[in-house]
């Protein structure tokens, strides 16, 4: 079963040489004249004032969550998919219950608002 | 696999690790989780384990990583220590270091001195996506169930948590 | 052991020259195609050392000359930023796009000696997951490029990129659980060969048939992780000047546009792939033609294979097209439409899809 | 074939070096990164021991670790963000107290 995977590290091999060569080529074979003004951050003419790193919506947090969870449960579909045959009623009950406690979980998330962007 | 590739790539792993703990920014030690992860994943497929690896690198990689990386960015953390590291604090990190370096001598020499018999030669089809599934719905179909529970724990601790009191 | 891998290099070479030079392809069909749309004439020359060139070709400006003045460009990398993660920034954006492609069947087998050859460059049990787990990792190349050169307009960027590619992640994943239901396997080539079917002997049985909904949910998705107009917030260059890649010169932002280019092949090829029979070709077998009626036409092995892969490259190039049909076609989304769209559109839709197909199954037998 | 007995041995080293990220780390979340190494080591003795007893079990329950994870990882970082709310800082000396 090994043997399929030397295609996949023989393209890692190419995709990392071309992509490499593609981020690397201007560090070569472009010029190098860095100065303060161009070494500026670009905020549309003005100097940059304070840190660029400012702190964010918690928002973008809670969408990183719900991803998180989301993503466990088509990580379980993906398996139950391909049984599924197989499973018959059983494997639908399981899978109903399951995404039925899940869907529970992102209606509570949806009423509390916050998936509401304003 | 031969005992080269598996040294190289533990070696890999190991550096890796180390860059998680020992990294002063914390994007950096992330990322170095994420290098680490993924050649767990490799690890996993040398064993036979090829839905796993999958999974791992889509869970682990994938989505627990970037929670970790959003995390960092929304408190905008930058390289902590240098304050940390001046208080005193030089003698216990050493010692947290020899115990730790105690630690997986001890182990590893123990679990190198226990004579495993070599592995049968895996069935086809073995740790593939049929295969697992068949135990994942089968044997252990209580277990996920549980897991639906405890995802929706999740959720609901998460937003309880994060949203600032009814804002 | 060497024979194997000799023939793994070509294969992989070949998928993956055949995706860059459709990116690259899709560089020009874009120019060219919102000057169509937009009633201009578009990338049409190319002075090429001094106007020596006799022709004048615009498509030569695309595929030769602006590579050569983006390579040769100065890097400028702004002060205060993080000169390791500003190289891996790009690099992840697009590497993890191009390894995918190890997955996608181009073509049936071809027999050349007496030896098999499966004109995929790895036969993976798990083949969709490793799509998903690889184009996966691209969220880094937004999330890295934002944040390593300490910009403000590339770090909202950054934050509205990742955001929406993990929202709509999910709603690609979903939207696929339902072709595998169907197919019952993970691997894209069996996947491939079982759409070679037909129902009623007439209609080829293509995913799409029985998945419509499903193609409309990945393909929505897709181009939502593409991150190009309608969902372009990341780099939304009215408000962002180019979000995630503002502070990036020369070869590397060539390399972040390249990697839109990319995931637009990559998602046409993987639609094409389960929804529209790959690299089938209506009643075409291994041995020829069998048309609906008993009419048969036998074929030179090297014909059909050739006609095969020419069918997956004309389709996978019908559906890029189509997504920048999409791009010049309709307005940028606000951000609270983009996930709205993806949360409470896109992921009841597909969770729905994915019962009400699992429900016919048990149905049907 | 590797025998399963260095694949523990590599489990044991990455373990013991997430146990001293644990330790030697102030930045709270750094130290969740350690425990989620930790967790990723004892995934890989799982998957060890599946391969020698040539059973599928030992898959399946990392399966479940990875889901534990998740969840853990959202609820842990929820709290670090709770935390950091009322006290700016990630350091876990000065969130010593179970009070704010």
């Amino acid at each position: 079963m090994l043997d399929q995977y030397l295609g996949v590290i023989i393209t890692f091999g190419f995709a990392a040489v071309i992509v490499g060569i593609m981020c690397g080529a201007s560090m070569i074979l472009g010029v190098h004249h860095p100065g303060p003004v161009k070494q500026q951050v670009f905020e549309c003419g003005n100097p940059p004032t304070g840190p660029a790193r400012g702190r964010f919506s918690v928002r973008f947090y809670l969408v990183a969550i719900l991803f998180i969870v989301f993503d466990v449960e088509v990580v379980f579909l993906y398996p139950w998919a391909i049984v599924f045959r197989r499973l018959g009623v059983p494997g639908l009950v399981e899978m109903v219950v399951f995404i039925g406690v899940l869907a529970a979980g992102l209606a509570y998330v949806w009423k509390k608002g916050a998936l509401a962007w304003d | 696999m031969g005992s080269v590739t598996f040294f190289l790539l533990a070696t890999a792993l190991v550096v890796s690790a180390l860059t998680v703990v020992v990294h002063p920014n914390p994007v950096k030690s992330a990322m170095a989780l994420v290098a680490t992860l993924f050649l767990l994943a490799v690890e996993f497929v040398f064993l036979g384990a090829h839905m796993i690896a999958a999974l791992q690198v889509i869970v682990y990689a994938g989505a627990i990583m970037v929670l970790f990386l959003f995390v960092i960015m929304l408190l905008n953390l930058s390289d902590e220590e240098a304050e940390a590291r001046r208080r005193g604090r030089a003698l216990f990190r050493i010692g947290a270091w020899i115990g730790g370096g105690v630690l997986a001598a001890e182990l590893a020499a123990l679990f190198l001195r226990v004579p495993f018999p070599a592995p049968a030669a895996p069935p086809a089809g073995y740790g593939g996506a049929e295969s697992v599934a068949t135990a994942l719905f089968v044997d252990y179909a209580l277990p996920f169930e549980l897991t639906s529970i405890l995802l929706l724990i999740a959720v609901i601790g998460t937003v309880v948590l994060a949203q600032r009191r009814a804002s | 052991m060497w024979a194997d891998a000799a023939i793994a290099a070509v294969k992989s070479l070949v998928m993956l020259l055949l995706a860059l030079n459709l990116t690259v392809l899709l560089l020009w069909v874009e120019r060219k195609g919102s000057a169509l749309i937009q009633d201009r004439i578009g990338a049409n020359r190319a002075n090429i050392f001094g106007g020596i060139l006799p022709f004048n070709l615009g498509i030569v400006n695309t595929l030769i000359a602006d590579p050569i003045k983006m390579f040769t460009k100065e890097d400028v990398i702004p002060a205060g930023a993080d000169k390791l993660l500003h190289f891996f920034g790009p690099f992840l954006a697009v590497f993890p796009v191009l390894v995918t492609f190890a997955a996608v069947p181009f073509g049936d087998v071809l027999v050349i000696g007496g030896r098999e050859i499966n004109l995929q460059v790895a036969e993976l049990n798990v083949g969709i997951l490793y799509v998903l787990a690889m184009s996966g990792l691209s969220v880094y190349g937004v999330v890295l490029g934002g944040w390593a050169t300490n910009s403000r307009w590339s770090l909202l960027g950054a934050i509205r990129g990742s955001a929406q590619m993990i929202s709509y992640e999910i709603a690609m994943g979903l939207g696929l659980i339902g072709a595998i239901l169907v197919f019952g396997t993970l691997d894209l080539q069996a996947i491939a060969r079982a759409q070679g079917a037909t129902i009623w002997g007439v209609i080829p049985a293509w995913g799409i048939i029985y998945q419509p909904l499903g193609f409309l949910i990945f393909l929505v998705a897709g181009i939502a992780e593409t991150k190009r107009v309608p969902f372009d917030l990341p780099e939304g260059e009215s408000e962002l000047t180019s979000g995630y890649f503002t502070e990036y010169s020369g070869s590397k932002q060539a390399t972040y546009m390249m990697s839109d280019f990319a995931e637009i092949v990559v998602v046409s090829a993987l639609a094409t792939t389960l929804f529209f029979g790959a690299w089938q070709v209506p009643y075409l077998a291994r041995d020829g033609f069998h048309f609906p009626g008993g009419f048969a036409l036998a074929l030179p092995q090297v014909v059909v294979v050739v006609m095969q892969v020419a069918s997956f490259v004309l389709k996978v190039l019908i559906l890029c097209c189509f997504q920048i049909l999409v791009r010049w076609s309709l307005p940028r989304y606000r951000y609270d439409q983009l996930m709205d769209l993806g949360w409470k559109t896109l992921l009841p839709l597909a969770l729905a899809n994915v019962l009400i197909t699992a429900i016919v199954i048990v149905l049907a037998g | 074939m590797v025998p399963t007995s260095w694949y523990l041995a590599l489990s044991a080293v990455l373990f013991a070096i997430g146990a001293v990220g644990v330790l030697v780390r102030r930045n709270i979340i750094v130290v969740f990164m350690a425990i989620e190494l930790m967790l990723n080591a004892v995934n890989l003795t799982f998957v060890a021991f599946a391969r020698q007893l040539g059973t599928i079990d030992g898959q399946v329950i990392v399966f479940f670790v990875m889901t534990v994870a998740a969840a853990e990882a959202a609820v842990g970082l929820a709290i670090i963000i709770a935390a950091f709310r009322n006290r700016p800082t990630v350091n876990a000396d000065e969130l010593a107290v179970l009070r704010w």
